[in-house]
């Protein structure tokens, strides 16, 4: 284990920034986003807690140019842009680290997704365990430690005055061999890193029993009753799933300009919308209730039986986001337990 | 930025990225009814189309440049591959798009996409193919790959049915079959027509009154959502058991490699799993949400 | 960019009772007006949506006119009343987004003003070559989605 | 406000009970500090959990489609006027709705509160607001400031605090803008720049807008069955989160809406990415009363903006 003064943490964003596209925690756009770091302000350490638009946006981008196309006589030219260069994101808190495992088992199934799955390889996570979770953060309940990350490249954990740096994967590990400026932690800053993942999990006041969730979800799939009451106060905006880590559902759509070329994009969809599954003849999810029920549904009892974990993290983004205080933990601790019969 | 031309790349989908269509040139419009066409296409690429090979039952995801995606399964039979055929009712931007083009245009082609009906379980037994509408086009695949592989299987019932004389589709195909000693064929429409002399009737009560026997059989559905709603309960009737129905499902896609998410049921997605399926497999949604 | 040679592309609503057999009659009575314009016949001015109007700015359009029956002329009555209303405040917000207000014109003429319409046409196109090309809404990646 | 508390959830109880209503729209307790959130029940026992408070935000005129029967609705100045304009456009009947009205001292706007006191929500202890002054407490420490520091702008803005329809209506004072105006003095400032600097303005706050329909969902007079966003032949508005197709999109909606948008300020707040969307309501507000002395949600019994006409109006830019 490495470490480095808080106050040197731009000295080793610059060096980093010689090798890679360097990302950081930044309001530059009104709202906390992981952005292109600008080369001095390390000032997020004071006001991050974690971002609004989370880091899944670095990987699977809102809008994503997926290939090019021009008409030439009675034809058409189809062109591809290569993949980008590497990438640094600093600061990428735990849950939503964990949130990218997550959506890595769906975009590598089957047909591999070349575009996830290139930006994930070329995208080195670092990162930066929380010492202020949210009221809304019920991480420890979806089995992610506030302080700690297995799904990151190196972690580094903030113990006051400096930041300890850890390599987790090899590419990791490598990295922190090749950067210069940094000390040898001692056994000492060994204990006070173990006191900081400590602590963060102690300030996770949020709390939620998952055991059997996925069979009670299974049970209450037909209870119209309990949706409806559920979805009730669901203004079914896109907020909690845009905004969350690992939702990853998009939309494909053609843009073109006048002189016939134009382009292939992907963007975020969402499942509370009614015209992502409408079809001409009717639509599968076309009440409020339906599609409420998809969303909580898809995330903990058909995504564990597909890839045998749920597809949330506590994060909290939905519960904090939404405009109507809709909040998924206390969805899930309604479901009616299994009745015997 | 580096760019790479990939209009003439000759890699299928499993070691090539799945989002790049490839460019295909329509070569033959036929006008089924007043909103239906079928297209006929083949690869530009020479070498595409002498390599590319799909089972009944696929789908492809189909581009107008410029305005988008849709699906639609290959109608075609892969016993016939000198060209391949999809067929499109005029609904939404894509569809309209489509409806637009003449022969010669290019458009592209992603696929082919999704399972396909299960021949090794079909073999051997007599087959009863229900359809109403546009629901014939995945299951004329199938007619014909049976068709052309006559000695393979057993009687062949075919239940077809649309609104109106004006709405049946592949009306060439339905003079074939008819013709066809081997096929019994059933054309009836829901309500009468000065233009039909047939039968009339519903699909499922038509279904009825010809009762294909369930022994040694299997029946393949499609059509519109509530004509399958019914169908499956006279199916039932006549003693096929869950496994014994077959049905290739429509829902809504954009990737058709199952990660978009819109094609979701439960655990399955329809574009990665299906899109055809055992009633076995789905009656526990279709009954619900679904 | 220099402007030279550029000729403003203006899209026209116009109702089918009135303007869009007034421009017809410019036309058989060989008024001469720029050959700016594109014509979508609606059917009365009361059609018109702000949708319709901003939806031609970001094709490109460097101005739009919307004409409609003359006040108490409307072949349903209100339809020009209202949609007198619906203009007015668009183009104000307009204004007030950063649209030039001469990209959006209005005008009433009647199926006998053929002169009057041919005036119209050149008045806007004039007004609109002076506030120059319309790059509100063009595309930094792609280019100008501007149709001819 | 623990008075008026108290008595609604003594009328609301007894409301459902005597079957006066069969629904009940009001506030819960939030999950989170400073939050409330919609309580939609047809049980009268629920009828306990309602709370009276500055941070009663949602306009929840926009859930009475929600309800079949007749329902019982907790409603501040602004959601009044969100219902009458409902009214006006045959969106609600008059009978439907039960209107308990509440006289709103100003709604606390959180994002101010956490500028001003450069803290997060979750890490104060407790906001209190009494008259003009509200005291903030954090690290054990209260402290006061002017009221109007931490009101939302729209409610800096209010003209009508006190619902101008209700059937019940719960204590009597209402403070009518305290400091009326001050809520559109960046609309001003707006208006003052070059063209060419107002479009680059919205063109950057637009380029962030992540397309989650917020706004349009969480607005009581966007109440179209569907958008024409969603219109799929001809598409108007792509899918795609592109700033031109964010801005096409909210500049008809706001046009849409005009006459109908009662500036209640929600769709700004609801805004997961900040877009100062009240810089264009308020706006349309002012444009509308300027062009047709008309103010949205005023008077039950008056046409709607965008029906009426009069013979001799807004004629000079016609030629």
């Amino acid at each position: 284990m490495k470490k480095i003064k808080k106050q040197e943490l731009a000295r080793l964003l610059q060096q980093w920034q010689a090798d890679y596209t360097v990302l950081a925690p930044s309001r530059a756009t009104e709202v906390a986003a992981m952005a292109e770091w600008d080369g001095k302000d390390i000032g997020f350490l004071e006001w991050y807690r974690n971002t609004v638009i989370p880091p899944k946006e670095v990987i699977l981008p809102n809008m994503e140019e997926l290939f090019r196309f021009q008409k030439e006589g009675a034809g058409y030219r189809l062109t591809a842009a290569a993949p980008e260069a590497k990438q640094l994101v600093f600061g990428i808190r735990p849950c939503d680290a964990r949130a990218l495992a997550i959506i890595d088992l769906v975009f590598q199934d089957t047909y591999p997704d070349d575009y996830y799955l290139s930006r994930r390889q070329n995208t080195l996570l670092v990162g930066l365990g929380c010492t202020r979770p949210c009221d809304s953060c019920f991480c420890t309940s979806m089995g992610v430690s506030p302080g700690e990350s297995g799904d990151v490249d190196l972690m580094c954990t903030d113990t006051g005055d400096e930041l300890m740096i850890e390599g987790i994967t090899a590419k990791g590990k490598e990295l922190l061999e090749k950067t210069g400026g940094l000390a040898e932690a001692s056994p000492e800053d060994g204990s006070r890193r173990q006191e900081a993942i400590e602590q963060a999990r102690q300030r996770i006041t949020r709390h939620l029993d998952t055991g059997g969730i996925a069979e009670k979800l299974q049970r209450s799939f037909e209870d119209k009753e309990f949706w409806e009451r559920i979805a009730a106060k669901c203004i079914t905006c896109g907020v909690c799933t845009f905004l969350c880590p690992t939702c990853y559902c998009f939309d494909i759509n053609d843009e073109k300009t006048a002189a016939g070329g134009g382009a292939r994009f992907r963007n975020w969809d969402s499942c509370s919308f009614a015209a992502y599954t409408r079809m001409p003849a009717e639509n599968p999810r076309e009440q409020k209730w339906q599609r409420v029920r998809q969303k909580v549904c898809h995330k903990y009892e058909f995504y564990p039986r597909l890839f045998n974990i749920i597809a949330c993290t506590g994060c909290g983004r939905c519960i904090r986001l939404c405009p109507v205080n809709w909040d998924i933990t206390e969805t899930l601790k309604s479901v009616p337990a299994p009745t015997t019969t | 930025m580096a760019i790479t031309d990939i209009s003439h790349r000759q890699k299928f989908l499993a070691d090539g990225n799945a989002y790049l269509p490839h460019i295909a040139v329509i070569e033959k419009i036929i006008d089924e009814t007043p909103d239906t066409r079928t297209f006929h296409f083949n690869f530009k690429d020479e070498k595409l189309r002498r390599e590319f090979t799909f089972a009944s039952g696929q789908f492809g995801e189909y581009s107008v440049f410029g305005v988008g995606e849709a699906t639609f399964c290959i109608s075609s039979s892969p016993t016939r591959p000198d060209h391949l055929e999809f067929c499109v009712k005029r609904v939404g931007s894509v569809t309209n798009a489509l409806h637009r083009l003449g022969e010669g245009a290019e458009i592209g082609f992603r696929g082919p996409f999704g399972n396909s009906f299960p021949l090794d379980y079909l073999k051997g037994r007599n087959l009863v193919f229900v359809a109403g509408g546009i629901g014939l086009a995945p299951l004329r695949s199938l007619i014909w790959n049976a068709i052309d592989n006559r000695q393979d299987y057993g009687k062949i019932d075919i239940i077809y049915g649309a609104r109106s004389a004006a709405d049946l589709c592949f009306k060439y195909d339905l003079d074939a079959w008819e013709k066809d000693a081997t096929v019994n064929m059933t054309t009836t429409i829901d309500r009468q027509d000065k233009a039909w002399s047939g039968r009339v009737g519903f699909v499922p009560a038509v279904l009825e009154q010809v009762g294909p026997s369930a022994a040694g059989a299997a029946a393949i559905v499609c059509g519109p959502p509530v004509m399958i709603r019914f169908t499956f309960p006279v199916l039932e009737k006549l003693g096929f058991s869950p496994e014994q129905m077959i049905t290739t499902l429509e829902k809504r896609m954009k990737c058709g490699i199952g990660k978009c998410g819109r094609c979701n049921i439960g655990d399955i997605y329809v574009c990665r799993d299906g899109p055809v399926f055992s009633f076995a497999q789905i009656k526990g949604f279709i009954s619900g949400e679904y | 960019m220099s402007n030279e040679g550029w000729e403003p592309k203006i899209l026209g609503f116009l109702c089918k009772w009135c303007s869009y057999a007034g421009a017809d009659l410019a036309g058989t009575s060989r008024k001469k007006y720029p050959a700016n314009i594109r014509i979508i016949k609606i059917p009365c001015s009361g059609r018109i949506d702000p949708l319709l109007i901003i939806k031609a700015l970001r094709l490109g359009f460097d101005g739009v006119l919307v004409s409609g029956c003359h006040p108490g002329d409307c072949h349903y009555q209100t339809g020009n009343y209202r949609a007198r209303r619906r203009i007015a405040i668009t183009k104000k917000f307009l204004e007030y987004l950063g649209v030039e207000p001469q990209r959006l014109q209005a005008s009433w003429v009647s199926a006998s003003e053929g002169d009057k319409f041919a005036r119209v046409v050149a008045e806007v196109t004039r007004e609109v070559k002076e506030v120059g090309p319309n790059r509100l809404f063009v595309d930094e990646r792609l280019g100008s989605q501007v149709t001819d | 406000m623990k008075d008026w508390e108290a008595r609604l959830r003594t009328e609301a109880r007894k409301l459902l009970e005597q079957g006066e209503i069969e629904y009940l729209i009001g506030f819960a307790p939030g999950s989170l500090k400073f939050t409330t959130t919609p309580l939609i029940t047809g049980n009268k026992e629920d009828a306990g959990l309602l709370v009276i408070n500055p941070f009663i935000t949602n306009n929840l005129s926009v859930f009475l489609n929600e309800t079949r029967g007749r329902t019982g609705i907790v409603a501040k100045g602004c959601d009044a006027r969100a219902i009458i304009s409902l009214i006006q456009d045959n969106q609600v009947a008059r009978e439907k709705v039960f209107i308990i009205g509440v006289p709103c001292p100003g709604i606390i706007d959180l994002r101010k509160v956490e500028k001003l006191t450069g803290r997060d929500r979750d890490e104060l202890d407790d906001i209190t607001l009494a008259g003009e002054r509200v005291t903030v407490t954090w690290d054990g420490q209260p402290r006061e400031f002017p009221a109007a520091e931490v009101l939302r702008d729209d409610c800096l803005d209010c003209t009508s605090p006190a619902p101008r329809e209700y059937d019940l209506l719960l204590g009597e004072e209402a403070h009518a803008g305290a400091a009326a105006g001050r809520g559109k003095s960046k609309i001003r400032e707006l208006e003052a720049l070059p063209p060419e600097r107002r479009w680059d303005f919205w063109k950057n706050e637009f380029s962030r807008c992540i397309r989650c329909y917020a706004c349009r969902q969480i607005c009581p007079a966007c109440f179209c069955e569907r958008c024409f966003v969603e219109e799929a032949e001809p598409h108007w508005v792509s899918p795609l989160p592109a700033w031109q197709e964010n801005l096409l999109f909210q500049a008809t909606r706001i046009i849409h809406v005009a006459g109908r948008c009662v500036d209640c300020g929600e769709c700004e707040r609801a805004c997961p990415v900040h877009i100062p969307l009240r810089l264009l309501t308020g706006k349309m507000e002012d444009i509308v009363d300027e062009l047709f002395h008309y103010r949205a949600g005023m008077d039950k019994n008056e046409p709607p903006l965008m029906t009426a006409y009069q013979p001799e109006e807004a004629e000079d830019f016609i030629r």
